[in-house]
């Protein structure tokens, strides 16, 4: 899983961010890294994920 | 008349006010809670826990059936349904006068009597003998609940036609019993009353028996039910009743306008609930209440500063659970905390107290893909599990819905033994973000029922043993 | 002499080696499983399963007794222990049938026989009039498994001296039964023989009953054995024992040495297990067993390549979902993927299924405490929730271990009714790192037993409700 390796390495430490949070910026090519969390003790969560710019510098479309 | 100063008056000690009262006393708010009848509500009173009381008792009934396949012999001529309505009010006695005890203890002050909402800020209690209380507060919750709603035609009179509250006060079992509306509550009496002999049917004007449950778990309950010779009538409504010699003699009109007519000596409506918005004093406040509810934002505060609402005044999902999260919601807000906004309707767990009993959150597989998610479900049966065929508990599943693309899991729908319990697990995976993964690597006890919560997550991942 | 080719060879069909197998054919393996005695192992035969299901109609017969307070009368005499008997039987017949249609299914083959590894790759399979089979393995995973230890001065005639497969055997009751060894088994069997009737007697070397659970859970069971006239001698081992005309006459001795001498019918000897080890051919791989269980790495290779063990025969905790764990860990390794290493002893749930359920992970306080946390406890009673009161399961509590400063889960102790299933929600707090206010802000259903969890996690954020 090349995603989780890159933030390993990006940031110094523990990302805090739930198990679906990571899944969804895995796969949107978003670094969960550079998001803020708003979940249990600043934890990265689902909808901080879905409110994030994504690459190309547009916020990711929220839903399905 | 006397007078009371108070930061924060809470209207009606249900699960909503009184939960909400000891949160706010921990805040260090000063708090009066207002109560007409007894502390705990419906809930404690005359619902969630005398009628878990009664299914406790039924279960033991059945059990001591079941023993006749041990070569016990038993005398039923001496059984007495008085005992086990008696032991219904014991716990429900002993659960209200616990709530008395958290009051004392958390230094609330309880008025007994009738609230009456005069202006914001300002509430008239009537007590016994007509004694006048006013009770002036920073703040107000309206925490009135709700009360069994009739239909026309059929108005209680709590000895042949009966509310919840007439059937949870039955000291004599009804040789025939008619139940009409086959939701939680419906189905809860239904089971009860089957266990302890009692012929009964259940009515219901939908398709399905629980409604607002999985096609699936519905099936599973209905077939246990008739096993158990409960009749069932879908896509059926009740159009009167006579009473006659032979007792009561109700018309049914089935799919197609099929009619039919069954003799009863009880009948019991259980279609809904009503708030208790009337007589409150919501248009000294303004407030315009919207079918009976009232309408709230975010951290159930309604259009008047300082009044929040909470519970079944409010138009979210009529359960004990929901009242008491509401209630600590506005406390923490009334506070100044910062409490997350509202409840997400998909973590609010529903439960069912029958054998099998049924409990889920969340979407269904046709909600979820209504919704646009691209939405599959597992179902991992119960026989799966070795503990569920040790304790001749094999009937029942537990089905995951989840998105195919995220994982994210989007409902479960659990029926079986235990189902209310273990459905915990999939909620907690649920409402803090974790995927099917996380509870499929996890271990389990063995034997456990929630081992078919572990296969059931190992399906989504192609990776369950026991199927 | 027929000869047989595959990936993987499995010696042992309990947990560990048919929930091995199922993975490995699901990854693609072709998998061979060498059994001597019956599918599914202790557990499904002579452990687990059986036990679980007396423990069953043992609540059965408690609850017939229940409903004597109903007015039910019961006639006790005709009552047959041989059904109950029979039961466990068809529980368990019908589980390890399950294992068998699983192999088929899986397209698992199944050599009934007793193997012994001859060399790396090589085992020799002995069947009935004494076929030989060998079987050629790419991979061989040893999951033979445990027996019954005995101690001495007290071997095995399974008549009078019964190990557990003795004691899960019987067809008649004894009136009067000694049990040395209270552990999870020794427990077990007091609880379902005193429902029963039997008079027994728990004997247990170490100062509390359940040496390795927490010392309140411990308390709280062992009141209520004493409550129901199980008497409890700890501190004490048994020195020997006679066979006399009253029945066996059994020596103790107590804390400083005090001898005390008791009659019984039946003696049950449950101190502890053997690993299989002995006579399976490890000599001819080189492989030195560390007091008869094999050495193994993070995914339980032995020192030979290509030779794995799980289960019963390896130094991690003697339990059924410790042994399928490390299968499935195994297969995967074989199998080329990367599981996680280990199992963190600190996630391994361990259950009781007396009455008070007994289920905990993790440390106790004083463990952790000794590990250098900053370690507290929070204790919420089961008193506390509706549930219990309703369902007259008042007795227990849930405790939770956490580190005072990161808020940590370090363990979990639930006594009472249906621990072994609510412990999984916290397990899964624990599991997936999430911390108290994850739990404690979830709505849990009411009225159920999971919101003591709740509560507890509340406690830790100085919110819990009812208490
Ligand atoms: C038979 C039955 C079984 C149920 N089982 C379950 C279950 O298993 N799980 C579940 O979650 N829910 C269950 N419910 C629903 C549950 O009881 C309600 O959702 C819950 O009680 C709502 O709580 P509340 O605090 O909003 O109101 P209530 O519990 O209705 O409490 C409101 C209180 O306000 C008082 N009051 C009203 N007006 C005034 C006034 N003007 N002045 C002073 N006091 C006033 C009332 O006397 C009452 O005590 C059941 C309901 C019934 C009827
Ligand atoms: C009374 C009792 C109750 C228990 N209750 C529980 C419980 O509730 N929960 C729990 O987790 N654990 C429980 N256990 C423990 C559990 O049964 C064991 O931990 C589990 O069975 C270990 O699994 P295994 O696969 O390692 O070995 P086993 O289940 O012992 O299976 C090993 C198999 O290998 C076979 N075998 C051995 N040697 C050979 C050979 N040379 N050739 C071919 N086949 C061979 C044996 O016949 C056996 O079938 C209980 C145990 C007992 C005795």
């Amino acid at each position: 899983k090349p995603a989780a390796k890159k933030e390993a390495v990006t940031t110094d430490g523990w990302v805090k961010a739930s198990p679906l949070a990571r899944e969804i910026a895995r796969q949107r090519g978003i670094d969960i890294a550079a998001i803020e969390g708003s979940g249990p003790g600043g934890r990265v969560v689902k909808k901080d994920v879905e409110s994030a710019p994504t690459r190309a510098g547009r916020p990711a479309a929220s839903g399905f | 008349m006397s007078e009371i100063s108070t930061d924060l008056a809470i209207l009606g000690a249900g699960p909503g006010g009184y939960v909400a009262a000891i949160r706010a006393a921990q805040l260090g708010l000063k708090v009066t809670i207002i109560e007409k009848e007894k502390l705990g509500g419906v809930c404690l009173n005359i619902g969630c826990i005398p009628s878990k009381a009664l299914i406790h008792q039924a279960e033991i009934f059945r059990h001591a059936r079941e023993a006749e396949a041990l070569g016990i012999k038993l005398d039923l001529s001496g059984f007495d349904y008085g005992r086990v309505f008696k032991k219904s009010r014991s716990a429900a006695d002993r659960l209200s006068k616990g709530v008395g005890f958290l009051m004392k203890k958390n230094e609330i002050q309880v008025v007994n009597g009738t609230g009456t909402i005069l202006e914001p800020g300002l509430i008239e209690v009537t007590g016994a003998e007509n004694k006048k209380t006013q009770v002036k507060a920073k703040n107000i919750i309206i925490a009135t609940g709700s009360r069994p709603r009739s239909i026309p035609g059929f108005d209680f009179n709590e000895k042949t036609v009966l509310s919840s509250t007439g059937a949870l006060m039955l000291e004599e079992l009804p040789k025939r019993l008619v139940i009409l509306g086959a939701g939680a509550i419906g189905c809860e009496f239904a089971h009860i009353m089957s266990s302890f002999g009692t012929e009964v049917t259940l009515v219901e004007m939908l398709d399905q028996i629980l409604p607002a449950e999985d096609p699936d778990a519905s099936k599973v309950l209905a077939a246990d039910f008739k096993k158990r010779k409960i009749a069932i009538h879908v896509k059926t409504r009740a159009l009167g009743y006579k009473e006659t010699k032979e007792g009561l003699s109700i018309e049914l009109e089935g799919p197609e306008g099929k009619k039919n007519t069954i003799t009863a000596d009880k009948l019991l409506v259980v279609t809904g609930r009503v708030p208790n918005t009337g007589e409150i004093g919501l248009e000294n406040l303004g407030i315009a209440s919207e079918k009976g509810f009232i309408p709230v934002g975010d951290f159930y505060q309604t259009t008047v500063p300082h009044v929040y609402a909470i519970g079944d005044v409010v138009s979210t999902p009529l359960l004990a659970h929901v009242a008491s999260k509401e209630g600590e919601i506005a406390v923490e807000h009334i506070a100044g905390h910062s409490p997350a906004p509202g409840i997400d309707p998909n973590l609010i767990p529903s439960a069912v107290y029958t054998e099998p009993e049924i409990a889920s959150f969340g979407l269904t597989k046709d909600k979820a893909i209504l919704k646009g998610f691209s939405a599959a479900e597992t179902s991992f049966p119960y026989r799966g599990a070795g503990k569920a065929v040790a304790t001749e508990a094999a009937e029942g599943m537990v089905k995951i819905v989840y998105d195919t693309g995220s994982k994210e899991i989007l409902g479960a729908h659990i029926t079986g033994s235990r189902a209310t319990e273990i459905l915990h697990e999939v909620l907690l995976a649920k409402s803090s973000e974790l995927l099917p993964e996380d509870v499929a690597s996890m271990i389990h006890a063995h034997p456990t029922l929630s081992e078919t919560v572990m296969e059931s997550m190992k399906m989504i991942e192609g990776a369950a043993i026991h199927i």
